[in-house]
Order: C-alpha cells, then structure tokens, then sequence
C-alpha cells in the first residue's frame, strides 16, 4: 500500500476529491497547513511593524491507495491541482507498513 | 431648543452609526470567507470617515438646502455647514443657532448624515469579494452625490415632490431613500461586475455566522435610532414607529425561519437573522404610518417575500449578489414602500390623506407605488452611469490572482485571524 | 405624556433587547462548545422574535390586564394590544392614548415585552448543547404563558398580592419574576433532560470566552435599562438604581475573582465575568430600595454565593446545568430577593413600610421570603408539568448521535466557524 | 433636578462604561497575541470592577472634595460617598439630594466615576503581554489615586488651577487628565518593562484584527458619551461636541488610512482604525470649544501625528510600546491640548477670554501648553515612583516562560479560543 | 521504529491518549484534520446555496513507537477508538527511517 | 529522498525555518498540533470544571529532501531548536518512495 500526500491549492480541494472518487477512491483525510516553497509571500504591515509572510495556506490530502491504484491517484491529482503556476504543490508517495480499520479490525488492502 | 427631542436625535445618530460599524460590518463581514473579512469591515469604516466628511462639505447641502435645477436637486447654501452651525448675529449681537423645528439644525445634519454614510455601505453587499477598494470609494462619493441626495431632496426635503404635494409619498424612515436605492444599485453592480471567481462551482459558505448573528442584533437594536429617531422628536409617534419597528423585525425572524422550516425541514440562524433584516427593512418606511400589529403583518410578509428572493429568484437568474444586498434591500424596501399603502392609518399619522388601502384610500397606494418607480429609475441610471465611468477610467474588480488569495492580504496588506 | 420618561423607557427597552441579542447570546454561546454556538444563538434570537409576538397576542394582558381567576392572572382586556394601542374616541372626536402614568400604555407594554422575551432564554443555559429545538420552542412558549405571566401579575400589577397589600414585596426589576422562576426552572430543566452525552468524563470546556467576555459587557450596559429603566421615569430614584447596579457588578467581579485567587491561587476571566453577572442578578429586586453603597455588599455576597454554587453544590448534586443558570440566576435571585429585605431603606424608596432588617424593620423580610418561596413554587410545578407534558408529547432531547455532531449542523444545517 | 440633563449623563455614563468593556477590551484584545487575550479582557473588566470601588471609597473625594494640601489634591469630605448621596435632614425633615448644578451629585459621580476607571486601563496596551496581573492591579490603584485624582482635582474641581484663573486650560472631556497622563504614563511603563521577549525577531501580528475593529466602532460610539457628555447637560454645546467628535474621528480615519495609502501603497483596516482613535483622542480636549469644522483639522491633524509617532518614532527609539498607548493616546492628547489652544472659538464657548490662534488669542494657547507640562509632569513622576515602589516589592513581569506560554493559561488558567 | 498514524472520532480522543499512556506510551502528537470515507456527510444551507458536507472533523494521532510496541499500540486503538459504527477510522502504520529528540540529540528507540 | 518531520517549539518556527533557507532548503510545509510527552502541561479552570490540559501547541514542519542533504537538515533543525527545556520535541525521518511537481509533472529530487 502507498500513502499519497499531495500537498496543493485551497481551493482545488473540492475538484480533487471530486476527480477522486470519481475514480473510485473511498476515502481521504485533509489538514490545513502553510507552505513555504517557490511562490513568493506576500508582506503585511501592522501599524509600524512589517512583516515577510512566506508561508501560504494550503490543503495536504493524505490518500492511502493500494500499490495498483497509486499511479492513477497521483495522475488524477495532477490532472486537477495544476493550474501551471508556481506554487501547485507537490505529491510525496511513502509506502505504508499496514493499514488497519478500526471498526472492523480488517488489515490491509480491504481496510481501506 | 427643545431639549429632550435633541437628545433623542442625538442619541438616535449614534445608534445608526452603531449600525453602519459594527452593526453591518460584523453582519456582512460574517457572510463573506475568510480572507475578506477585514476588507469589508474596511469598507464600511472608511467610508463611515469619508462620507461623513463630504457630507459636510457639500452632500447635506444638495439633499436639504432650497431646490435648485427645478427641485431636481438642493443648492449651495448649505455647503461647508454654512447656515447650519451656530453664528455670530451682528445686528443682534447674539449667536444665531439655526433650527429645524425644536431641534438644531447641526443636529438634524448629524441624524440626516448617519443616514447617507450606511446608505452606499449596503451596496458592499453586492460587490463584497471582488470590487478594487479604490473603485469602490470613487464609486461611493459619486453614488451618494448623485443617487442619494437627489433621491432625500424628493423625498425628505420641504419642497420635494415626493414629500409633499400631489404625489407626496410616505416614507418615515427610508425605506426609498435608502433601501430601495442601494438595493437596486446592489443588483446592478452584482450584474455588472460579474461574478466572483469560482461562483457556482467552489462552495463559499458563511466563514463565521456568530459574526452575522451579532451584527444582526446590533442592526436592530440600531433600528430604533434609524425608525423611531425619524420622528425628530419625542411623541406617541415616536413610540410607535419604536414598537413597530420591533414587532415587524420579531416577525420577519418567525416568518423567515418559519420558511425554512417548512421548505427544508429546519431553521437556521442564519435565516432568522435574515428574516429579522427583511422585517426591519420592510417596515422603514411604513413605521411611522402604520399600528404596531400591521407592523406584525408587514413583517411576515417581508420575511417571505425576502426569503423567496434570495433563494429562488436569485438561483434562477444566478447573478452573485454576495451577501443578498438587492434580495433583502432591494425587495424588501419595494415591498415595504408598497405595504405602507396598504396599511397607513390616518389614526396614526393624523393626517387624514394618508389612508391605506385597508382603510378605504387609494390615492396613497398610487404614490407609493410611484415612489417606488422613481426610486428604481433613478438609481439604475445613476449607477450605471458612475460603474461604466468608473470601469473605463480605473476599472472595478481586482486581478484573478488577487481575488483568489483574498483582498485583506492583497489590498490592505493584513490578515483577519492569526490563530498560530 | 412626559417625553424624558417616554425616552428613558424606550431607550431602556432597547437595552433591554440588547441584553438578550447580542448579551446573552455571547455570553452563553462562548461557553458552549465549538459545535453548538449556533444553536445557542438561535435559541435567543427565535425566542426574541417569538416571545415578542406572543406578549402582543395574549401575554401582556395575562400579565397586566384586571385580574380574572381570583387575582391568579390577568384578564383579556389587551388581547391583540386592545387597550394598549392609540385608539379613535369617538364621542370626544380624538385619539386616545392609554396611559401607564407619564408614559403610553404602549411604552409600559414595549418596556415590560422586553423582561417577558429575555426571561425564558435564561433558562437555555440549563438546556444547552442537548435539547430540541421544536420543544424548546413549545416550553418558552408554555412556560412565558403559565408561569412568568401569573409570577409577573403577582409582582408588579396594580392589584398583584405580592406587590402591594398585607405580602407586598419589593422587587424592583425583578429578581423573583425573571431570575428566580428561570433559574429554578433551569433546574428541573437539568435534572429532567439529564447529562450531557460525555458529561464528566469527556472535557467540555468553553469554546470562546472571548465571546463570554463581550456578552458580559453588553449585559452589564443592557442591565441599566433593566433596572433603572424599572422606574419608569428619570428620577432620583432612577440614578439610585443606575449606581447600586453598577456597583454591586463591580463588587460581584471583585468577589468571584477574588474567591478564585484565594481558593485556587488564580483569577479568571471567566470568573470576573461570572462574577459580575451574579452582582448584576442580585442587586435586580434591590436596586431601587437600598443604597448604593448596599449594593456593594449585595455584590459581594452574591458572588461569594453564586460561586460557591457553581462550584461547590453543582459538582456535590451532580446535575448538569449547562452554564450555571441556576447557579447564578436561581441562587443570585433568591439571595437579591432575601438581601433586599435586608437592606432595604425608606430613604431610597420613600416608604416607611419598607424598612429593611438592617434599619430595624422585619415584615418587609418575611415578606421577601414570602415571596421567594411563591415564586420557586410557580416555578416548579409550572416548570415540570410543561416539561412532563412535552416529553410525552415530542421528547425533549435530541438523539444521541445529533448530540454528538453538534446541534448547528443537526438541528439548524449551518455551522459556526469556516476558518479554511 | 432636571430630569433631561440627568438621563443624558446618565446614558453618557453607560456609554463610556461600554467604552471600557467591551470596548477598549476588544480593541486591544485584537492586537495581542492569541495566547493573551483573555489576559487583556481580565485586565478592563477587573479594572473596571475594582476602580469603581475604589472611587466610591476615596477617588471621588480626592478628586472632588473641596481643597486640601494647598489645592494639591482634594479632601476627605466625600469619602465613602458621604455627602454624594441622598441624606436625611433632620431639621427640615426632607431628604436632601446634593446636587451638582441641575444633576445629582450621584449621577455627576457616576459620570466622573466612567472617566476614572478607564483611564488606568488605557496603560494596558503598553505593559500588555507581560505584566504580572497582581502588578498592574496595584499599579492601577496608586495610579488612579496618585496621578488621576490630583490631575483631575487641577483640571475639572471648582478650585482647580488648571480650572480657574491665570493658568485655566480647555479641557472639555479629558485630553489631559485621561489621554495625556495615560499616554505618558503607558511610554514609562513600556521602558521600565522593558520589551517583550522576542521583540523585534518574532513576529507579533494582532491576532485578531476583527476585534480590534469592533472594538474601534464601540469606542467610536461610546465616545458620544464621553465628549458629548462632558457638557452634563443637553445644549447647543452638547450638539456641538458630538458633532466635532464625529467628524475628527472620521477625518482621522482618512487621515490614518490616506498616510498608509501613500507611504506604503495600501491602506488598512487596522490603519482605519487607528485613525479614527487618534481623531477621538485628539478632539476630546477640544471638542466643547471649537466648531465641528475645526474637528476635521484636528481629526486630520491627529491621524497623521499618531501615525508617525507609531509608525517612525517607535521604530527609532525602539521601546516596546506593545499596542501603541502612547503613541496613540500620548501624542494624540498632547496634541490635541494645543490644538486646543489653536481652534478654540468664543463662538462656541461663550466665553471671550477662550480665544485661540487662529481667532487671535494666544492667552489660552500657552495655558494650553502649561496644562500640556503639568500633565506630563505629573504622570511621569508619578509612575516612575510607584513602578519603581512596585518592582522593588512584587517585581512587575511574569517569568519568562509564563510569557512565552501565555498570560491566559499562567495567569488565569484558561484559554480564549478552544475550536477542537 | 514503527510511525502509527490514526484517524479516529474527536471525542475518543481522550480515552485513547488514557489508555495510551496506560500501556507506557511517552508521547504522542495530534492534528485536527478532515476525513472523508464511507461515514456519510450532511447538508448544510445559507440561504439559497445548499452545500454537501462530506469532510467531518477527526483527530490524527501520529505514536512513534519501537517495532516491539506497534502492536500493542494498535490494539489499543483498536480497543479505546472504536464505537462500531462506520466511521471510526483507520490505523496506518510506517517505517520509520530514524527518530531524533531535539534536546538532547539522542537517536533512535532512546528518543522516543 | 527522505521527509523529515520535525516537531518543535511554536516560537522557533521562524529561526528554524531561516535556518533551513539558510542552508538551500527551497521548500517546506507546516502544520499547527498538539504534542503530548514529558512536558508537563497545566491545569485550566472554568467555574466548577477543572481539567488537565497535556496536549501543548506545536509546530510540525515537513521537509523532503535528497537523501545527501538529509543529515544536513537534520543538524540545522536541531541546531536552531533546541532550548534545551523538556519539550523541545522530535525529528522522525521516513524514506519517501517518490516525489512529483504538481505544476511540472517531474518527479524525483528534481520535484524539490
Ligand atoms: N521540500 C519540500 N518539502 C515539503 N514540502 C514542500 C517542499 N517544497 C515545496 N513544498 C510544498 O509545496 C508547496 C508548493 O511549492 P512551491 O515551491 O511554492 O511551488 P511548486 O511546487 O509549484 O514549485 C509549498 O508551499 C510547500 O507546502
Ligand atoms: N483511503 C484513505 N486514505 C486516507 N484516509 C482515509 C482513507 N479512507 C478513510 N480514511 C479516513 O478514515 C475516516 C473514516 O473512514 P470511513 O470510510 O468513513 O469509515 P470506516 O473507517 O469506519 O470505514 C475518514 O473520515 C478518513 O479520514
Ligand atoms: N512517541 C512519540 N510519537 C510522536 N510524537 C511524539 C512522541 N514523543 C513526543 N512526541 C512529540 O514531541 C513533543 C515533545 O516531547 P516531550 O517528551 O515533551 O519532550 P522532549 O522531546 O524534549 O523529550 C511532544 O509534545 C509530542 O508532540
């Protein structure tokens, strides 16, 4: 199994789970966090002190795909976070020891 | 002097500025997403500071100084605050302190200018997440010089055709200057400026409705400033326009929430406040003229009628009046303009020509009915005019780029919440 | 008519409006949890709305209209605001307006609606975060009619047996009407309805006492149209109770916040908060028969008790009143209710009958008592037969699942914050 | 008494009650970091509890009673409200009410009282983040007692040398009793303090400039109240002060927001809002002596001032003004004395020695300028006494790693925001 | 080492930290995230927009562990997070490359 | 390629992340959370309710790097970190099975 953590633009989030599922996927998990990479920040300025904000809001979708279906994950989550400017995102793929329901106990590939 | 009518215009000013910030900023400011916040509330102070000042320098003037340009509009005396501070009478060897009725006429332009800064600051609701800021403030001097003040000289002014005269029209409290006006300008920059980036598609929920809950409350409890305080005075008329205003806006709450819980199965929060502003803007202009139980029925009626609007009728020809400014403003002032035909009680205005329609008159229904046109008219032409100038000479919206990262960051270089 | 009396009860009509939204709807909806802030927010405004209505259909006149039922309620004279309202006299071929002293009946009905509309949303403190919203419709409704309408005959009209005769109590803005019956109420609210899914083992701690903070503050400026504006006029009397309230809020935050660093080594907003509220409560059916200074002590006491209360006795009994509403309004009210037959001085009120134990009179004492112990019984019998009765007819809670989500989204289909 | 006068001053003391909490609580509150919210909010209410008390017990006297020590400071003649209340006169077997011209000395008590305890807390914003809650409490006690009541005893008590004779200084509604003294005081305390750790590496953005700007529409508000009611009566004067407070705070908004829009090409919420502050702070002297049209130069003149002070001046000197009380207050209030002394019209006062610059006095300008010196001196010596008194038997901070963690969770044992 | 990662319902959060820290477990570290699986999601309405809802808030809790321990810790999520009904979460394990304590620089199981 | 998860003090965001920049790290990603370990948390109380509150603010920052620079990283975030004081927090490090550029499609270290 492969976690798939894409890292891309708040406001692709609801097209790519969109074009997940539409792809069969059943379930994800989402944080908010902020990124810092090429795309430039921008400054704010509160009364006199000034600020460099670098860190940019962005969503992590964390997908855990079974090995067959990962390639089609990362290619559906390329298709539909690209907007071709700086700052698109990136997709970490890490592979996953086991994977476990907590409902029903199952392991692996059926856990998910 | 009367002492204790001044102190109720005076208090009654505070009130409609505490309507215009926090009261709408917080209301508006709930309903737009995160990252605008701080633009709206921007909006609305600032235009609180400038408008109060071009009031001073030219706009009291040309809404209640004597007609010029056949009673289109008022003239110059009044500019500067000439003729309506205090002043030195030479002959007398006394100060001169201007009156309007038992009540100075500095004060009359302090309750009179609160009504012309939180006028063009409805409008924000229509444009809210999109419009440049600069734009926006061009817009709301020209607005408010040529929409508003010919608009108050008709209706407010002693010589206005629609204040007195044949086609006298009631409006108390503003239900055609202020509503009807900005809520059909609202449209029109809804329509005009297209709609924002991802309308339709990207879901752009409230970002915090505790926001527009308190707004709301504050809004109404402001409305007794803005309603009763249009009295001028202390009177049963006072009290009555008070207890109106109040019933109307607790009905509309019922009425509005009631909709929802019949069509959808549950009552939001979000629609009681709704309702509440659609009963109070509904009854602005029919409070001094109608009992405070036809207050109730106007209410109901404004609760539906604005509910209908922002939901079905602005779905169906899907412009992206952002915060319902034309769905509760516009619709709601119409109907309420309309409504103060119908129920008007010469038991409560003492004047025997202002029947409604329920007690037997028709005549004033018919003026309603064309202070409702005038009102429309002239607000789609001004508008119109003032974006087409304005989007030739500087443009109305901001860059794509800037509209997705938010117009707080991008135009005012701040963030609302920083919660790390 | 006197207009500076006419004012002061509008204008504290509108801060009594003020209290219930925003006031307490801050100030409780901060202290529940995150998913549940709407509902609380709801709860005040629908009531508001609602509440309103019903005292204009049939609740003012249960309350202040010519006893019928032997003195146990008012008549229908004002149904539907008959009597109330200017009306057209024909043999004298003018309006009448009705008079409650210097004011319009209609100002006493507006002033008086306020009390009747806040009184049963204080009891949504015991209920929070677990109750239906249909059903606590129905019990506001229900309880406005059977409980506070007899309660507020008994007190404060003409031919009430609490208010003036042999059991006269004093009670000037009304600590056994408004807080005691809802913080009794609250009560049997929390013991009938149960815990809270997760009480005592899950950390329900308040989600933004941010929001606690601003409510308190807006109660503590509302609460001057409560009880000074119980006066109904503007008098020296009127200042008496401005000053007593303010200063026993005062000496409540010095007394809760002071128990908190000695007991546990720290001050708390929240407890300043708390405690102000319990001095505001207190000092409610004294403030116009005792002393500023009184007030001070009254303060003091009533956040020493109000304290022990929701720290003490609450985790003793192991009910789960939500946000201490009986804790504060339950205990608070009776102890104001007691404290004013302690403190009470015929300077203030200018009635020798009214001599408070400290002064050397009794019979106004007992008489207190008397009327503490009337009104936690209307308020227990009334309290459990509506809840008995609506648990029979719609259940009072929503599921167990509904609870858990949270009441904004499962009740009300709208949640709070959208911070991304 | 005259009832009209009475509520007014009455009503001025809720609003500047409303102006403290919730206020300045949430003007400040929104600057500061998350972690100290709460910190800030217990700060004003605490304040406000116990400096009412402590200006029924002493303050009231000192700053009012007739002269003792040389008219240094006043008497004990109203200690405990003795002689403020209504009291039995035995031999005319009437109650006498003390009166101070057509109001009771209670409601002018009540009134100076608002004044009192909101003073202390403006200091907040320049300890804010750091100071240990048991410090500033004392600190706020001998503050009030021995800097605010003798500044007030000069300025406002019959025998005042600031008041009356040679040196007589405008001071309508408190530039330097409140602004200057705290201004002065809150940039000693900043120094003494030292910075907060992390200042100038860590960034430290307001947390929730949302606040902050409701708060700014509350004080907008409320200081209807303050300046306005000043007058403790209701005249052409009282319109007037409103008026030029209205319109210096709008003009300081665009002057604020203008400076930002230039410098830095982008003007702010946060900016708007500063501005409007720095309008009223610098009007408050003179808003009941010059005309409203002069309120716009000081509001324009007062924008531009405190930006720079907190924009340039801060930054060169490098203190840790934490949310700019002095460069708010401090500036804003020395200026706004002097503009006194400029725009101060006869026209307006009544009185023709009041002449200012510009209507060719120069009497009164440098009587300005002495109040201006007596003011800084007072505050300055005052607060170095007691901070030094204070670190030397309590120390002022909180240990480093309270600060780092927050004052909410070290000092109060609670958090603000709970959004899990 | 073993980086268990587990979405579960947000008020079992404290009942497994408990039983965590019963079974000798030192630390652990949580985020608020939103997940979207087979637990079905609900409606919500502002004014005319009526939007799905199908993101519901859980907590995350990353336990880095040493290999020996994973399955108890497993088993003790399992045990404490599950209510049966659907949505209760899953577990997903990895292997960690190397675990550091900032204060002191100690690596591996001794970090933990 | 490897992502090294640091979890740190709030207040050392800045430096650390300057410190990463400093050494030619182009790109990060931080998530706010709440840590639980040694460091003892504190108690808070609202009216009658007392509660210990052990799960304390934290930054978590995620940086994927080539296995080379891995260490370097390492050694600047501890580095710049650490305080010293119980709660300075962990680095986990994972080996990545790949990585992709959202906006370009390229994958490997290149993506970085
Ligand atoms: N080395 C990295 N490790 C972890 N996250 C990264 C890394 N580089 C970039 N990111 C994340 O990806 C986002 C986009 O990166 P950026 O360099 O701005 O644009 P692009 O991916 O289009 O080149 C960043 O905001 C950050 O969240
Ligand atoms: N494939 C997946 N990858 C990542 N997270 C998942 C995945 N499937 C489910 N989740 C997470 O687990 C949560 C519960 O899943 P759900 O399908 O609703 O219930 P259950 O686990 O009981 O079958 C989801 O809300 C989501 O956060
Ligand atoms: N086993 C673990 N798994 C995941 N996170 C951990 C673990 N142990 C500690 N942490 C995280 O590291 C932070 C610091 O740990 P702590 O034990 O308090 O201090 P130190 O790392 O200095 O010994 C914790 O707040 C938590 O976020």
């Amino acid at each position: 199994m492969k976690k798939i953590e894409a890292i891309i633009r708040h406001f692709k989030l609801e097209e790519v789970k969109d074009a997940l599922t539409g792809i069969g996927i059943q379930g994800m998990t989402v944080a908010e966090v902020r990124g810092f990479g090429r795309q430039k920040g921008h400054k704010e300025q509160y009364r006199g002190a000034e600020y460099t904000v670098d860190f940019l809001p962005k969503s992590k979708i964390e997908v855990v795909v079974s090995d067959d279906q990962a390639q089609e994950v990362i290619d559906t989550i390329l298709k539909t976070a690209r907007t071709g400017q700086i700052g698109d995102g990136k997709i970490f793929v890490t592979t996953l020891a086991d994977t476990i329901r907590i409902r029903t106990g199952e392991q692996g590939e059926s856990a998910l | 002097m009367n002492p204790t009518d001044t102190l109720w215009v005076l208090i009654s000013s505070a009130l409609v500025l505490m309507m215009l910030a926090p009261g709408l900023a917080m209301f508006y400011g709930g309903m737009v997403r995160k990252k605008n916040i701080l633009s709206v509330m921007m909006q609305c102070i600032f235009l609180m500071g400038l408008l109060s000042i071009v009031w001073a320098l030219w706009g009291y003037s040309l809404a209640f100084a004597p007609d010029i340009a056949g009673g289109f509009i008022g003239g110059t005396d009044y500019f500067l605050m000439k003729g309506v501070l205090p002043a030195w009478n030479d002959s007398l060897q006394q100060v001169d302190v201007p009156m309007v009725g038992g009540i100075p006429r500095m004060v009359h332009f302090l309750f009179q200018m609160t009504f012309f800064v939180i006028t063009p600051a409805l409008i924000c609701g229509a444009y809210a997440e999109r419009m440049k800021f600069s734009s926006l403030v061009f817009f709301s001097v020209l607005w408010g010089t040529f929409v508003y003040c010919p608009l108050a000289h008709w209706v407010w002014s002693d010589t206005g055709w629609l204040f007195t005269g044949k086609y006298a029209a009631l409006d108390f409290a503003g239900g055609t200057v202020v509503h009807i006006s900005s809520g059909i300008s609202a449209l029109l920059c809804a329509v005009i400026l297209g709609k924002r980036f991802g309308f339709g598609s990207d879901p752009m929920p409230p970002h915090n409705l505790t926001y527009t809950f308190l707004g709301t409350a504050l809004l109404w409890v402001g409305w007794f400033g803005f309603n009763a305080g249009s009295a001028l005075n202390v009177s049963v008329l006072t009290a009555n326009a008070f207890l109106a205003t109040h019933l109307s806006a607790s009905a509309g709450v019922l009425s509005w929430a009631g909709m929802e819980w019949i069509v959808r199965g549950k009552p939001s929060a979000l629609g009681a406040c709704s309702g509440a502003i659609a009963g109070l803007v509904c009854v602005t202009p029919a409070c001094g003229s109608v009992t405070p139980i036809s207050g109730i029925f106007i209410g109901l009626l404004g609760g539906a009628a604005c509910f209908y609007a922002c939901t079905t009728i602005k779905s169906k020809f899907g412009y992206d009046d952002t915060l319902d400014a034309f769905g509760v403003h516009g619709i709601g002032g119409m109907l309420g303009a309309i409504l103060t035909g119908v129920f008007a009680d010469p038991l409560v205005t003492g004047v025997p020509e202002t029947a409604g329609l329920l007690v037997g008159g028709s005549r004033q229904f018919i003026n309603q009915c064309i202070g409702v046109v005038a009102a429309v008219l002239v607000a789609l032409v001004g508008t119109l005019i003032i974006l087409k100038f304005l989007d030739a000479v500087m443009g109305l919206r901001v860059s794509p780029e800037d509209e997705l990262r938010g117009l707080d960051v991008t135009q005012h270089g701040e963030e609302g919440y920083i919660f790390w």
